[in-house]
């Protein structure tokens, strides 16, 4: 018991800490792209580990108990990450697509191809 | 509507076929997790939107029928209404099929279990009954409101 | 009897009313029939005396909706021109009216108890 | 332990109104459409701590899905 | 009220907060593609924050509602990408 | 601490609602009211029904011997709900078919109907 | 001054709206729950469904369910009916 | 046929892990569910197949792709997330950013696999995929941290197309 | 268990199943659509009409949906229902009976009017649904169903409303207003409903009212229900809707929109009524009703007479005409509290403004289908246009002279008998309000010359040269209608005794009301 909370500690620590870099980012940042940066990669790596926690103890309960609801658990849980981890980034890139030829441009930018390409 | 980009269109490939066997998921175990035909059915016809946007108008007349649609439709709700005449030994609605030991007949635990697919009656066919009415319904409705902004936007000067 | 409605202080029959109609009606008739006998058919006395002026053409008599009573809306302006002025056919008036009215029914029911 | 579930509920009742109040005041609709679906999001989370997941389920499809596509749409052919 | 309650509550209130934060993009986002990924994070957070309240209560039937989340919020993006694809206009 | 907050929500989302309506100027603003509208009451209605401390009505792997909050509002609600979608797509459908005709959404102009 | 009139009544009726809220029964304790408490003794017995609020939805309201699909029906037949002529 | 068969076989697994809780199927599954399962994932079949193989390849069907895949997920891809995400988090602290928007021929051809490395890269340090050239197959990358004005592949994405050649290709 | 319990449903149910069955039939056949819908509502009026004997003979009937019996209201021996009802007396089957004809000959009609439209089957199917949300609304005996069948009516008349939308913009922007309108009545109904079930863990209209205790919520949602419901029966100033929506719809649908509004009134006097009764403060509720009637009379007629288009002068006398329905009924709630004046007069204001009911759906029907008519063989509604068309229409000219007499009450027709019952009984409560009565139905008479002018008087115009009569199924519905009228004015005793006064004793006795559902009270 006692090493599972310390590995739900940890996960939910984790979890949480990314979480909220994520959204402090999304204030931080100049423009929408590093906006994306953050907030996708923070968000999906925290939402990541906090339902890792879950699925670690929907599993031990299982273990120690043997009642079928916390597999259930577990799985759901896994099934509602994997969703997650499919669509997150995909959604990202539309957004960062159609940002670009709504014609929101990158500030600071050093370098811009895709604006010298016009790819429509 | 055009396409969108190649990325999103893999993406919608997979996920297409996951949001239509969760929403059926969701359908058929109505009686016994949340969910039901409305959810389930509006869940299925998101999936109809997300092949919808991704693929565009033209490009997703491939996968959806309209006409499909509306059949189902009808049909679904015809399925429902007689479900409800069936009853009528009885009375309208009456649940004529739960605790007879045939289908979806079994008596349920009473108190706290994990749940047995056989019961309910006539719930799950009901379930089935709204769950296609209601996908359809929701197909027919973002297939016909997409045609409807073609013809009500202005047209383009070029 | 048949066709006898009781309205509280009195009654009413349409049946009566029919027959009290046709007895009035046919002595009306009758006398008119017999009235001034000197009238002859298809003679000056036919034709519609407009202060001597000609009869106009049938085409161009007929008086379109708009002028109907126009003396009346005329006299009434008063009342009509906010009357009309009301009605915006703006949506935005049509849900404000109905708070207004709602507003005014709730004081009423909570004031009155 | 319960005061940290009401903390939940006010949070979340605050998020949507403050969302909902942005769906109002917004000049353009492509904003209040996403400030709309924001708010539908947050009253499927407020519905989810109220217990009911049936209707946290159907808020969540049409909300979060049909609603959003309908709204498009209809900017699009209104555009 | 089981000892993991508790566990399991404070991050998904956490979260909340979070959602603050970006709330505070979407009222300032100077365009609607900020708005988008302030909408976008939400999102994630929402349905990570389900999947904690649902453990928390021990309610294995909710996870459900998180699995709806996750995958329908992904068109609602699309859709508004989708919008804005269109052209600089709006 | 929580007190009758959440009827509060309710009461300014309607307010909201009604706002939109009676003061905002565009056709599609306006079906944003009434989608307002409908959320306060879906929730004035779950919200009636919640009960502290109880469960979903739902007996599938319940945690056992709980109360449970009461059902009847949940399925008036979900009724409710599809009833919204449905008012919305219909009001929506209806300002795109004015646009067509009129060119505007602006409610001072969609008006030929007056008097 | 119609606005000024609409205005004074919207802040009315907000105000009664509110009177309304506040007098509303306590949040999270309803007094009388004399229905609710027999579908959930009962529901499961009757129906044989584990979800209390399916089993209301599809039977002991299932008219209303019945009226639901109606609507949406009638309000698909409604956006065909307004776009009918549209040929893509 | 085949594509039926594998979208049927697909939407039944997904069914199954979806439902596993308690019956006299191996302890997890009652019959009633299979049965169930088995006809809703012919309907979904039906409904999906053409959209699931509308390219008529079939390479993915080689199991040791998918292990890679595994491999590939557990290892580079999720350590490179990691370093990803103490990458944001130093920027998020001290808002160094000098970001510019790249291209980057990659060299890959199918769907998949552009697909998979353009998730990957969004999901990997400092990098985000704007948009694709839809001929060639060039990624343009937003790149937070620009170092050269020429990148190669490897300086934004590491080995990442050797990996997904591996898997998709 | 014989068929003949099952009535109630099947009233509802018909339709509804021929509802989804028109589009899959329009598939097979292009001309099915509109037989089956006449078909179906045939059977709904043959039914309707043997409810409505057995009710008035045996008493009012119940339908539980789903329960062991029909009949069986209290399962196990609760104190309160748990099943959705439908619940029967005399009002409703009064009304029911008005839906029924309506809809019915707004089909008949139909067959030969919609040869102008295309996509007739969801025509046909959409005036299916409305029908039938017109019938839930009038039988239920649930609060929430109410609601249920409030949005199907309101949504299906939308559709209808804007069903020529795709050619013009006008039927569009009217759909647009009555969408936006009728959706905040309905959202103010739920709330009111979640206001009631808040206090009273109840949904049943007859068990609710027998536990109403007029609290301060209780008066909120009174407050709300009371102007929603006014407004979707068209009161003054809530009436702008009401022209716009008439004037734009096809005539058969205005004619059954007049039918469709006329059920909220009758969930209004539902709520007031059999809803709170005496335990609400009747005096000021009974005066709301009546300025709303007064209101109503007056400025309708006064605008009637400044349009110029057919349809739209029709629809502010609708506004007018309702606003004698107001005054009847509300003279009786004024004084339901004083037994005396009561049985002296209210119950005779009662009667003709039920009465008034009836009249108005048939003779306003038979107006606005004399107006399709000229607009389906002119295709203009403007009255500036037209002219002489008598030389043209002899059939219609006939009927529209029957209408406009019935509705400005020239005796022998049915509109006088009804307006001399409300003149006679409202001078005793109060002289003022008999005499603006007859003022407005002074006002009226004189509107309709206006229109017989100059739609059918004047010498023939060269632009209507080709006019035919209209069709024959037209004509068959507008010649029964004016059968109604005439057979009502002349034996209007038959029908106050038999259907309208049972209507108005089943409004005011409340027991009675609750009695059928909760048992011997």
């Amino acid at each position: 018991m006692g090493t599972l909370l310390i590995i739900l500690y940890i996960f939910l620590g984790i979890g949480v800490f990314f979480n909220c870099l994520g959204s402090i980012g999304l204030l931080r940042f100049p423009d929408v792209y590093t906006r994306l940066h953050a907030a996708t990669k923070a968000t999906t790596f925290g939402s990541i580990f906090t339902s890792l926690a879950v699925i670690v103890y929907g599993f031990s309960r299982w273990n120690i108990s043997g009642d079928s609801k916390f597999r259930v658990l577990a799985l759901h849980t896994i099934v509602a990450l994997v969703c997650l981890i499919i669509t997150n980034p995909t959604g990202a890139h539309a957004i960062a697509r159609a940002a670009h030829r709504s014609g929101v441009m990158p500030k600071q930018a050093v370098i811009d191809e895709l604006k010298e390409a016009k790819l429509k | 509507m055009k396409e969108m980009s190649r990325i999103v269109k893999t993406v919608t490939n997979f996920v297409y076929g996951f949001i239509i066997i969760f929403g059926f998921y969701i359908i058929a175990h109505g009686h016994l997790t949340p969910g039901g035909g409305f959810q389930g059915g509006a869940v299925v016809g998101s999936a109809f939107a997300l092949l919808l946007v991704s693929y565009g108008s033209l490009n997703s007349k491939k996968f959806l029928k309209e006409d499909i649609f509306s059949l189902f439709e009808g049909f679904g709700l015809i399925l429902f209404i007689v479900l409800g005449f069936s009853g009528l030994g009885i009375t309208f609605f009456y649940n004529f099929l739960a605790n007879s030991g045939g289908w979806f007949g079994d008596t349920a635990v009473i108190g706290v279990n994990p749940g047995d697919m056989n019961t309910g009656g006539v719930i799950p066919l009901m379930n089935i009954a709204v769950g296609l009415e209601v996908l359809s319904a929701f197909g027919v409705i973002v297939l016909t409101m997409a045609r409807g902004a073609e013809f009500t936007k202005k047209k383009e000067k070029s | 009897m048949l066709g006898l409605l009781e309205t509280g202080s009195g009654f009413w029959s349409a049946i009566i009313w029919v027959l009290l109609v046709l007895v009035i009606g046919s002595m009306v008739i009758y006398i008119r029939n017999k009235g001034e006998d000197s009238y002859k058919k298809n003679t000056e006395q036919d034709k519609p005396f407009i202060s001597g002026n000609p009869e106009e053409n049938k085409e161009s008599s007929h008086l379109s909706a708009n002028h109907i009573y126009w003396g009346f809306t005329e006299a009434l302006k008063g009342y009509y021109n906010p009357l009309i002025k009301i009605h915006t056919g703006n949506i935005n008036d049509y849900s404000g009216w109905i708070i207004v009215i709602t507003v005014i029914i709730l004081i009423m029911v909570g004031v009155s108890g | 332990m319960s005061s940290i579930v009401e903390i939940i509920h006010i949070s979340t009742l605050v998020i949507m109104i403050i969302a909902s109040f942005l769906a109002v005041v917004f000049k353009k609709l492509l904003p209040s459409i996403v400030a709309l679906s924001v708010a539908s999001l947050l009253l499927s989370l407020e519905f989810y701590l109220l217990h009911a997941p049936d209707v946290a389920i159907a808020e969540a499809a049409i909300g979060a899905g049909l609603t959003m596509a309908i709204f498009i749409f209809a900017i699009r052919g209104t555009r | 009220m089981n000892e993991f309650f508790k566990i399991f509550i404070i991050p998904g209130g956490l979260l909340l907060l979070f959602m603050f934060l970006s709330l505070i993009r979407l009222i300032l986002g100077p365009t609607v593609p900020d708005r988008v990924v302030a909408l976008d994070t939400i999102n994630t957070l929402v349905v990570a924050g389900m999947i904690l309240v649902g453990a928390a209560y021990e309610e294995v039937i909710y996870i459900d509602v998180a699995i709806v989340y996750a995958l329908l919020s992904y068109i609602g993006t699309l859709y508004v990408a989708k919008y804005l694809e269109g052209g600089p206009k709006e | 601490m929580i007190g009758n907050l959440p009827y509060v929500a309710v009461v300014i989302f309607i307010g909201l609602g009604i706002y939109t309506l009676m003061f905002k100027r565009n056709l599609i603003k306006i079906a944003i009211g009434i989608c307002l509208i409908e959320n306060g009451v879906n929730l004035f209605l779950i919200t009636l029904g919640y009960r502290k401390g109880a469960i979903a009505p739902i007996y599938t792997q319940a945690p056992s011997g709980q109360i449970m909050v009461l059902p009847t509002p949940q399925a008036l609600t979900l009724t409710s709900i599809v009833i919204g979608i449905a008012t919305t797509a219909l009001i929506l459908s209806v300002a795109m078919m004015i646009y067509k005709h009129y060119g505007t959404l602006d409610t001072d102009q969609v008006r030929r109907l007056r008097g | 001054m119609k606005k000024i009139i609409f205005g004074i009544a919207f802040i009315i009726f907000f105000s009664f709206l509110i009177v309304s809220a506040i007098n509303m029964r306590t949040f999270g304790e309803p007094t009388i729950s004399e229905m609710d408490d027999y579908f959930i003794e009962n529901a499961q017995s009757e129906t044989g469904a584990n979800n209390v609020v399916t089993s209301i939805v599809f039977d002991y309201r299932g008219f209303d369910t019945l009226g639901e699909a109606t609507v949406l029906f009638t309000a698909v037949v409604g956006v065909v009916a307004l776009f009918r002529g549209v040929k893509k | 046929m085949i594509d039926f068969i594998v979208t049927f076989l697909l939407s039944m697994l997904t069914y199954l892990i979806l439902t596993a809780s308690q019956g006299e199927v191996w302890g997890l599954w009652s019959l009633f569910e299979i049965i169930t399962g088995i006809f809703l994932s012919l309907v979904v079949a039906f409904i999906a197949n053409k959209v699931l193989f509308q390219k008529r390849t079939y390479r993915m069907f080689n199991p040791f792709r998918w292990v890679i895949f595994l491999i590939y997920l557990i290892g580079p891809f999720f350590w490179a997330m990691a370093k990803a995400n103490i990458d944001v988090a130093y920027r998020v602290i001290t808002g160094k950013i000098n970001p510019g928007i790249v291209k980057i021929s990659t060299g890959l051809k199918t769907d998949l696999g552009i697909t998979l490395l353009a998730d990957s890269i969004t999901l990997t340090p400092g990098t985000l995929s704007v948009d694709i050239d839809e001929k060639n197959n060039d990624l343009y990358i937003h790149w937070i941290n620009v170092t050269t004005l020429k990148p190669t592949t490897y300086h934004i994405c590491a080995n990442f197309p050797q990996w997904i050649r591996r898997i998709a290709e | 268990m014989s068929l003949s319990n099952h009535i109630p449903i099947l009233i509802i149910a018909i339709p509804l199943l021929a509802a989804f069955l028109v589009p899959l039939i329009n598939r097979i056949n292009k001309k099915a659509a509109g037989i089956l819908t006449a078909l179906a509502l045939s059977v709904s009026l043959i039914l309707t009409i043997a409810l409505a004997v057995k009710i008035l003979t045996v008493g009012p009937q119940v339908y539980v949906f789903g329960a062991a019996s029909p009949s069986l209201t209290l399962p196990s021996g609760l104190k309160f229902p748990i099943r959705i009802m439908l619940q029967i007396d005399a009002m409703s089957i009064f009304m029911g009976l008005i839906t029924a004809v309506v809809s019915f000959l707004g089909a008949i009609y139909s067959l030969s009017f919609t040869k102008q439209y295309d996509g007739v089957d969801k025509y046909y199917s959409l005036l299916l649904l409305l029908t039938v949300g017109m019938f839930g609304m009038e039988f239920t005996g649930d609060i929430f169903n109410f609601f249920v069948f409030l949005e199907i009516a309101s949504i299906a008349s939308v559709a209808l409303i804007s069903f020529r939308g795709i050619d013009f913009g006008e039927p569009a922007e009217a759909g647009f207003k009555y969408m936006i309108v009728s959706s905040i009545s309905a959202l103010m109904v739920l709330f009111a409903i979640g206001i009631f079930y808040g206090q009273y863990d109840l949904l049943n209209f007859a068990a609710l009212a027998s536990v109403i205790k007029y609290s301060q919520l209780d008066k909120i949602a009174l407050g709300l229900l009371i102007p929603v419901l006014a407004m979707k029966a068209g009161a003054v100033p809530m009436h702008m809707w009401t022209p716009d929506a008439y004037s734009e719809a096809p005539a058969p649908i205005t004619m059954i929109l007049v039918a469709a509004s006329q059920a909220s009134l009758y969930a209004l006097f539902r709520v007031v009524f059999s809803l709170y009764n005496i335990s609400l403060n009747a005096l000021t509720v009974g005066w709301i009703i009546i300025v709303f009637g007064l209101l109503s009379m007056f400025i309708g007629v006064t605008m009637a007479i400044v349009q110029k288009d057919i349809k739209r002068l029709m629809a502010y006398h609708a506004v007018s005409q309702t606003g004698y329905m107001f005054l009847g009924v509300g003279v009786g709630l004024a004084v339901l509290a004083n037994p005396e004046a009561l049985k002296n007069y209210g119950i005779t204001a009662m009667e003709g403004g039920i009465f008034h009911i009836m009249n108005h759906a048939m003779y306003k029907g038979l107006l606005f289908l004399t107006a399709g008519a000229l607009f389906f063989r002119t295709g203009t509604r403007d009255l500036n246009k037209m002219g002489g068309l008598a030389h043209y229409m002899k059939y219609t000219t006939i009927f529209f002279i029957i209408g406009a007499a019935a509705i400005a009450g020239l005796p022998p027709f049915n509109g006088f008998a009804s307006k001399l019952l409300i003149y006679e009984s409202v001078y005793r409560f109060n002289p003022l309000l008999s005499i603006m009565a007859m003022v407005v139905s002074i006002l009226t008479l004189a509107s309709f010359v206006k229109v017989f002018h100059s739609a059918f008087l004047g010498p023939k115009l060269p632009q209507f040269k080709e006019v035919k009569e209209t069709p024959r199924s037209m004509l068959f519905a507008m010649a029964v209608l004016s059968c109604i009228i005439i057979f009502f004015g002349l034996f209007p005793d038959l029908i106050v005794k038999n259907l309208v006064h049972p209507a108005v004793m089943s409004l005011i006795e409340q027991l009675q009301y609750t009695g059928t559902v909760l048992g011997g009270m």
